[in-house]
């Protein structure tokens, strides 16, 4: 009887298996996240719009979840490429809460850093940057910074866009800033100190 | 006259301005009066919430906290913004159903001073306010100049009708709400089945050949359908579609024009204000060819759009179900019969 | 006494639906807390309010009622009699200046095993969170026997 | 209770199970009985055991043994739920010689080792249920059970196959059934189908005879288009009143020629047995074979009770059986015991608006499809699409529609693999069709199923495993264009597809009755919350429930395929006839009864009772309690002012000791 390929065997096994990741993602994901769950039914990956783009469905990252794969799923671009569409969730036959496991996954990969593209975490740094000087969101502002660092070239043509939307009035210059900016700062301050742990 | 707290959301300040000053024209006739939360700030869109948890809900919170000390007669809270009225009725519900993250929040909250209990206030849209409060009665009672002819595509997207924690829609994929305030004007609705697709989000910033894909089942599915124009309640709709039309053409080589405007800019036509008011012009993909049907008599609209079963022949289809549908009952003749 | 305060209640149950909601919550294996201890009479519509200040005065801390849901009796009725007597219970316990709030009327249908085990749950909290009653010891301090005065009153 | 008793107290002798290591692994026995033995030596207990099963025979020969040797006069019972074995260790008294009502059972096993973990709580709540236990059954009085003759007949609501079955299995016993279907015509689902799983047997074919001959029988009297309004009494001896919707067809005239349907100018569409599929007349008898035979007029949609004229069938009818001026009416039957048999309701699809069921046209339901592929049926036997006639290339079908899910209905449905199955290879067979089949997990579980499921395979069907995310019409390219797109994840292959077919056949789940919440309160029995009805132990009793004389069988208590339905139909019967076969039943009793020395006429009671058991006396100034109809809840025990009204079983004295001796050890702490 001839042996079995251990190397091939071996690429087919889970290496780690870090069974408290599952626990940890439901912890701190807003609601209550259901994910536990899971049947494994894809109706998540069957209803995703940009299902295409990404490489691993949902369905496939929870499975991933469960056998504690943790390198594996930080580093998937799966809740990168979610856009928030919601139709997962209501077709859902468990009630989990996949975009807010999505949104726990980003940020996880964030304190991880173990995106493997820096377009979409810095695009919500910069966004979150905005508001945390300001208060209120500054598309100008977000539109430059970002496309000056990620796409170059793509803002070289999105100026005439841009340009449209200054002389439409739909773009402003100049940042709204909200009056109670020292309140907001002390809240998310503290916001940042507080973590959910139970 | 209905008084309502108001939270316009940032777009409504720069690239929703006209969604802003429709809404501002039609809200007196309609009898809404809105009054804007004092010092709000951002909700912190779909971004926020994925960087770090608790701040992003502090954030969203803050604008509740102080919506819920205005204590103008009312606890309601209205958004015109998709993504704004989720994410303020998403803390307002996870706030209470995770009571360590509302303990969390509000630990953040008193470092302001201030204090938010989940479920103080009601969060709604402002087209479940005017199809539900206002209702379709009143509204087409105010209509001086029917939208006859104009064939819209209505475009509610992801986050009004989704994930609906409070069941206030009356199907979380196929409402007709925004339809319905389309027929009260006059409108020809067509039977768009996208209504609430995917306009691609903030995919446009960060994964734009993802964004130009879903921008392009949008726009050839309302031009299949024939729409003159598409109708929506989202900035962020109103944007991708708009704005980056021009890109998802020259990406695909194809030609498409398919303008789209807020719906409170559709009202303000048939309750008579002039379009410059409703923030006509401000569009990127021109609505002139569109606009200029309306009061126009249109010769035979009728095309093979939405593919309608025809009556009496072959086997008949059972009736369409309603859930969850409040004001006037839609097909009450149909129950009638 | 140091320790937190585990409270005594008893619970009353009807036959055919909480009575069998406590054997459907054992049957699978759902915990809740160990305080109550159960009386099953066939109708929640039995229960005499005597019986209610027969258990305060014998030491209980609290008393939890329960019969079958509003419209699910297997009387027909009796069980909206129990509410009756329920509510005029607690104006007395007021009167004598007891807490009304340590005697609760839950409905329980022979479905229902986890909703019972919740409310037990619940209903023991607000009832440590009212502290014991010790009636029992005021009654022997007052130079009663502990056992008497309410077998007297129901005889 | 007796002073004498009180003082010369009885012996009592307590035993407490280990039921196996299910109570001793949570509360130690051994210390309870040395407890019970020592501390309850002064209330009387004289032994108190503990042993391994005290159900077992070795164990209840413990308990005979001790009545007999010890002279015990009562006896306490630690172990499980009075509703498991008191009926045991009733018996075990009884048969050495103690009246079986002065034994007590205390629950501490449901009440208390499986519902706490700590050791020590659990071992003195233990003990405070045994000391309640044992005070209360000092306060027991004995009693003689009550028997009462049983009434031969029997009613069986619900004429599909389960009822069917039930009546034909006690009518060939020799007994009278009535058959009440509420519907023109008995036969239920199953005379929607076409074929049946596995065998593929025509469902006519095997069900037509099983109609006729319930329709035929001496000992059935059939009342189809009826319903009962209500149900009195109790086993054995049952009150129902049914009420006898009008036909508008003198049943003694008509013939069941079928002119006046085929004279009938008017059609409408078939709701019930067409599943909206197809057509029938005003005046109709569902389908060919129905029995009875005689035809029905839909009075709502009938054009002379709409506006005065026509009468079209009138007419034409050769033996004027047309009778417009029928009422409905209502007879009442007596009957020993009940068989309820009332189906199950189909989910309706178009709650899940992502199917598009009522919006897509070429969206069909598993019984649209049903009738589509019967050859009875609205198109023939033809499958095509809405358009009634193109034959359809591609097929999806797709599983757990409304199942499975918590947006609409939790359970396993579990008829719609195998129903999907059958599709499938109907579908092959007769377009030859591509056929997808959408499913979360097969589940192929009975005799002959996962063979059923293997040789579709071999047809060729292709399965994908993902719950359907949507079907659409928004095509996204050519390929799509005017098909119907099937959206879903292909699970084991980890991608999204789009899967365009001409057709989808939605395999819709199960669900309750609409009304089935009233029926459970018409007949007295348990109704879970979704609404199915529940038996009396859902493994060793499934056909009988918590109301003594009240029978389930078929899908009334959960989803369940035509075999199984058939059986639990035998089985429900089979009950019956051992009731009926034992002539009288004994009732537990438990009644009230009035002193008449202590009534003082007040009459507050007499308005309590709901069985109107307690009548007044005007010339002696005192109430009185038919025993016959009280049915002991107690309710005017309570209520009696003047403490004249006691109530066997659950008397003063009884609960108020259990409460003393529930506290005792609070007691004994003060």
């Amino acid at each position: 009887m001839p042996q079995a390929d251990t190397q091939s065997f071996r690429t087919a096994l889970i290496q780690e298996e870090d069974l408290s990741l599952l626990e940890e993602v439901s912890m701190k994901t807003a609601g209550v996240s259901h994910l536990e769950m899971c049947i494994q039914c894809g109706s998540c990956g069957g209803s995703c719009p940009p299902a295409e783009e990404m490489d691993h469905t949902p369905r496939m990252l929870f499975a991933m979840l469960r056998a504690g794969m943790r390198d594996a799923v930080l580093q998937s671009n799966t809740p990168w490429i979610c856009v928030s569409c919601y139709h997962c969730v209501v077709r859902c036959p468990q009630n989990v809460h996949i975009t807010d496991v999505m949104y726990t996954l980003k940020s996880m990969a964030i304190r991880a850093k173990k995106y493997r593209d820096a377009t979409a975490p810095e695009f919500s740094e910069t966004f979150v940057d905005m508001v945390e000087k300001y208060g209120r969101s500054f598309e100008f502002g977000l539109a430059t910074r970002h496309y000056l660092k990620h796409a170059p070239l793509r803002l070289v043509g999105m100026s005439t866009l841009g340009l449209g939307m200054l002389t439409k009035g739909r773009m402003s210059l100049t940042p709204k800033r909200i009056k109670g900016m020292p309140q907001l700062k002390a809240i998310l301050d503290k916001a940042k100190e507080l973590e959910l742990t139970s | 006259m209905n008084d309502y707290l108001f939270y316009p959301g940032c777009s409504m300040e720069s690239s929703a301005k006209a969604y802003y000053d429709s809404l501002m024209e039609i809200a007196e006739p309609l009898g809404i009066n809105l009054k804007e939360i004092e010092d709000w700030n951002c909700c912190g869109a779909t971004e926020y919430v994925g960087i770090n948890l608790i701040p992003a809900y502090s954030l969203i919170a803050r604008n509740l906290a102080l919506a819920a000390k205005m204590n103008n007669g009312t606890k309601t809270v209205v958004a015109p913004c998709s993504a704004c009225y989720l994410n303020l009725a998403k803390a307002d519900y996870y706030m209470a159903e995770r009571p360590a993250l509302g303990e969390k929040v509000n630990q953040a909250l008193e470092a302001g001073g201030l204090h938010y209990v989940p479920g103080t206030l009601d969060i709604r849209h402002i087209l479940d306010v005017i199809i539900n409060d206002i209702g379709l009665d009143v509204l087409k009672s105010k209509v001086v100049k029917p939208l006859k002819g104009l064939r819209v595509a209505p475009y509610l997207g992801c986050m009004v009708p989704r994930p609906d924690y409070y069941h206030r829609w009356s199907d979380p994929e196929h409402p007709i709400e925004l339809e319905e305030v389309l027929k009260a004007i006059g409108a020809e609705v067509v039977d768009f089945p996208r209504a609430t697709a995917c306009c691609g989000g903030h995919m446009t910033q960060i994964g734009p050949e993802t964004a130009y894909e879903l921008i392009r089942r949008l726009i050839s599915s309302a031009e299949k359908y024939k729409a003159d124009i598409m109708v929506t309640v989202c900035p962020m709709c109103q944007m991708n579609i708009d704005a980056y039309q021009a890109e998802t053409n020259r990406h695909f080589g194809t030609h498409y024009h398919m303008p789209i405007v807020f719906f409170t800019q559709l009202i303000g036509l048939a309750l008579g204000f002039p379009p410059e008011k409703l923030g006509f012009g401000t569009e990127i993909t021109s609505t002139k060819e569109a606009l200029a049907r309306i009061g126009v008599e249109v010769p035979e609209a009728v095309e093979e759009g939405a593919p309608r079963r025809k009556k009496e022949e072959g086997l008949p289809m059972p009736p369409r179900l309603l859930k969850n549908v409040k004001g006037k009952p839609r097909n009450a003749e149909e129950a009638e019969q | 006494m140091s320790e937190t305060f585990e409270p005594v209640i008893i619970g009353f149950t009807c036959n055919w639906c909480s009575y069998r909601a406590a054997d459907l919550a054992g049957t699978a294996r759902m915990k809740y807390a160990p305080n109550v201890r159960l009386i099953r009479l066939m109708c929640s519509g039995r229960l005499d309010p005597t019986f209610v200040m027969k258990a305060l005065a014998s030491g209980a801390d609290g008393v939890l009622i329960t019969g079958c849901h509003p419209g699910e009796c297997h009387y027909i009725e009796q069980n909206y009699k129990a509410l009756r007597r329920y509510l005029l219970l607690r104006r007395v316990l007021k009167g004598m200046g007891i807490e009304p709030e340590r005697v609760k009327l839950v409905w329980a249908s022979a479905a229902e095993g986890m909703k019972l085990a919740q409310e037990i749950n619940t209903f023991v909290e607000e009832i440590r969170a009212l502290g014991p009653l010790g009636w029992n010891r005021k009654l022997a301090g007052n130079g009663h026997k502990v056992e008497e005065p309410a077998l007297e009153v129901a005889a | 209770m007796s002073a004498e008793s009180k003082s010369s107290k009885p012996k009592v002798g307590v035993y407490i199970c280990h039921c196996g290591t299910n109570i001793s692994h949570t509360v130690d026995v051994e210390q309870v009985r040395e407890w019970a033995e020592k501390t309850l030596g002064a209330e009387g207990v004289v032994i108190a055991r503990d042993y391994k099963f005290m159900c077992s025979s070795l164990g209840q020969e413990l308990i005979e043994k001790d009545i007999k040797e010890l002279g015990l006069e009562r006896v306490v019972v630690a172990a499980c739920s009075p509703h498991l074995h008191e009926m045991t260790f009733r018996g075990a008294s009884k048969r050495s010689g103690l009246n079986p009502y002065l034994t007590e059972l205390a629950s501490i096993r449901e009440q208390v080792s499986w519902v706490h973990t700590d050791k020590a709580v659990a071992t003195e709540k233990a003990k405070a249920v045994v000391a309640g236990a044992v005070r209360r059954v000092i306060q027991n009085e004995p009693l003689e059970e009550i028997r009462v003759p049983i009434h031969p007949d029997t009613l069986v609501v619900g004429g599909g196959i389960a009822g069917i079955q039930a009546a034909l299995e006690i009518a060939n016993a020799g007994f009278k059934v009535y058959l009440v279907e509420r519907e023109p015509s008995i036969g239920g689902h199953m005379a929607q189908f076409d074929k049946t799983f596995p065998t593929l047997d025509c469902a006519a074919c095997i069900l037509t005879p099983r109609m006729f001959e319930a329709g035929n029988h001496p000992n059935i009297e059939l009342l189809t288009w009826s319903e009962v309004t209500h149900v009195a009494g109790y086993v054995g001896n049952f009150t129902v009143t049914i009420k006898k919707k009008p036909r508008y067809v003198n049943t003694d005239l008509c013939t069941g020629c079928g002119i006046c349907v085929e004279k009938c100018p008017k059609k409408v569409v078939d709701d019930v047995y067409e599943a909206g599929l197809g057509y029938r007349k005003v005046v109709y008898t569902p389908f060919a074979q129905a029995v009875p035979k005689y035809p029905v007029i839909d009075a709502p949609n009938c054009t002379y009770f709409q506006k005065g004229t026509c009468k079209a069938c009138e007419k034409f009818c050769p033996t004027n059986a047309i009778d417009f001026t029928q009422k409905e009416e209502y007879v009442t039957i007596q009957v020993g015991n009940i068989i309820l048999a009332t189906g199950y309701d189909l989910f309706d699809a178009r709650r899940v608006s992502n199917y598009g069921y009522g919006r897509l046209a070429n969206v069909f339901t598993s019984i649209e499809f049903e009738r589509m592929s019967n050859a009875a049926g609205p198109t023939g036997g033809n499958i095509v699409l809405r358009d009634g006639k193109t034959q359809p290339k591609t097929v999806g079908i797709i599983h757990c529609v409304g199942s499975r899910d918590k947006n609409y209905n939790n359970y396993c449905s579990s008829i719609c693999c195998m129903q999907s199955l059958k599709f499938a290879h109907l579908v092959r067979e007769r377009t030859g069709a591509t056929v997808y089949e959408f499913y979360i997990d097969m589940r192929t579980p009975m005799k002959a199923y996962d063979e059923f499921y293997q040789r579709v395979l071999e047809e060729g069907t292709l399965f994908v495993r993902g719950k359907v995310a949507q079907v659409t019409n928004a095509a996204r390219n050519e390929r799509e264009e005017g098909k119907l797109i099937i959206q879903v994840e292909d699970t084991l292959a980890g991608k999204q597809r789009r899967i365009p077919v001409d057709m989808v056949i939605l395999s819709i789940g199960m669900e309750p009755r609409h009304d089935a919440k009233e029926t459970s309160h018409l007949f007295g029995v348990g109704c879970s919350s979704d609404g199915w009805f529940i038996e009396k132990h859902p493994k060793l009793d499934p056909v009988s429930t918590m109301t003594e004389g009240v029978m389930i069988a078929g899908c009334a208590t959960g989803p369940k395929d035509i075999p199984a339905s058939v059986a639990q139909g035998a089985a429900a019967a089979a009950r019956v006839l051992n009731k009926i076969m034992q002539k009288e039943v004994v009732l537990e009793p438990i009644k009230a009864s009035i002193n008449e020395a202590q009534c003082s006429g007040c009459r507050i009671c007499n308005g309590l009772c709901p069985f109107n058991a307690i009548l007044f006396h005007e010339d002696r100034m005192v109430s009185e309690i038919n025993p016959a109809l009280c049915q002991g809840c107690g309710t005017c025990v309570a209520a009696c002012p003047a403490g004249a009204i006691s109530g066997t079983g659950f008397s003063n004295e009884q609960i108020l000791a259990q409460i003393d001796g529930l506290l005792m050890d609070v007691n004994l702490a003060v």
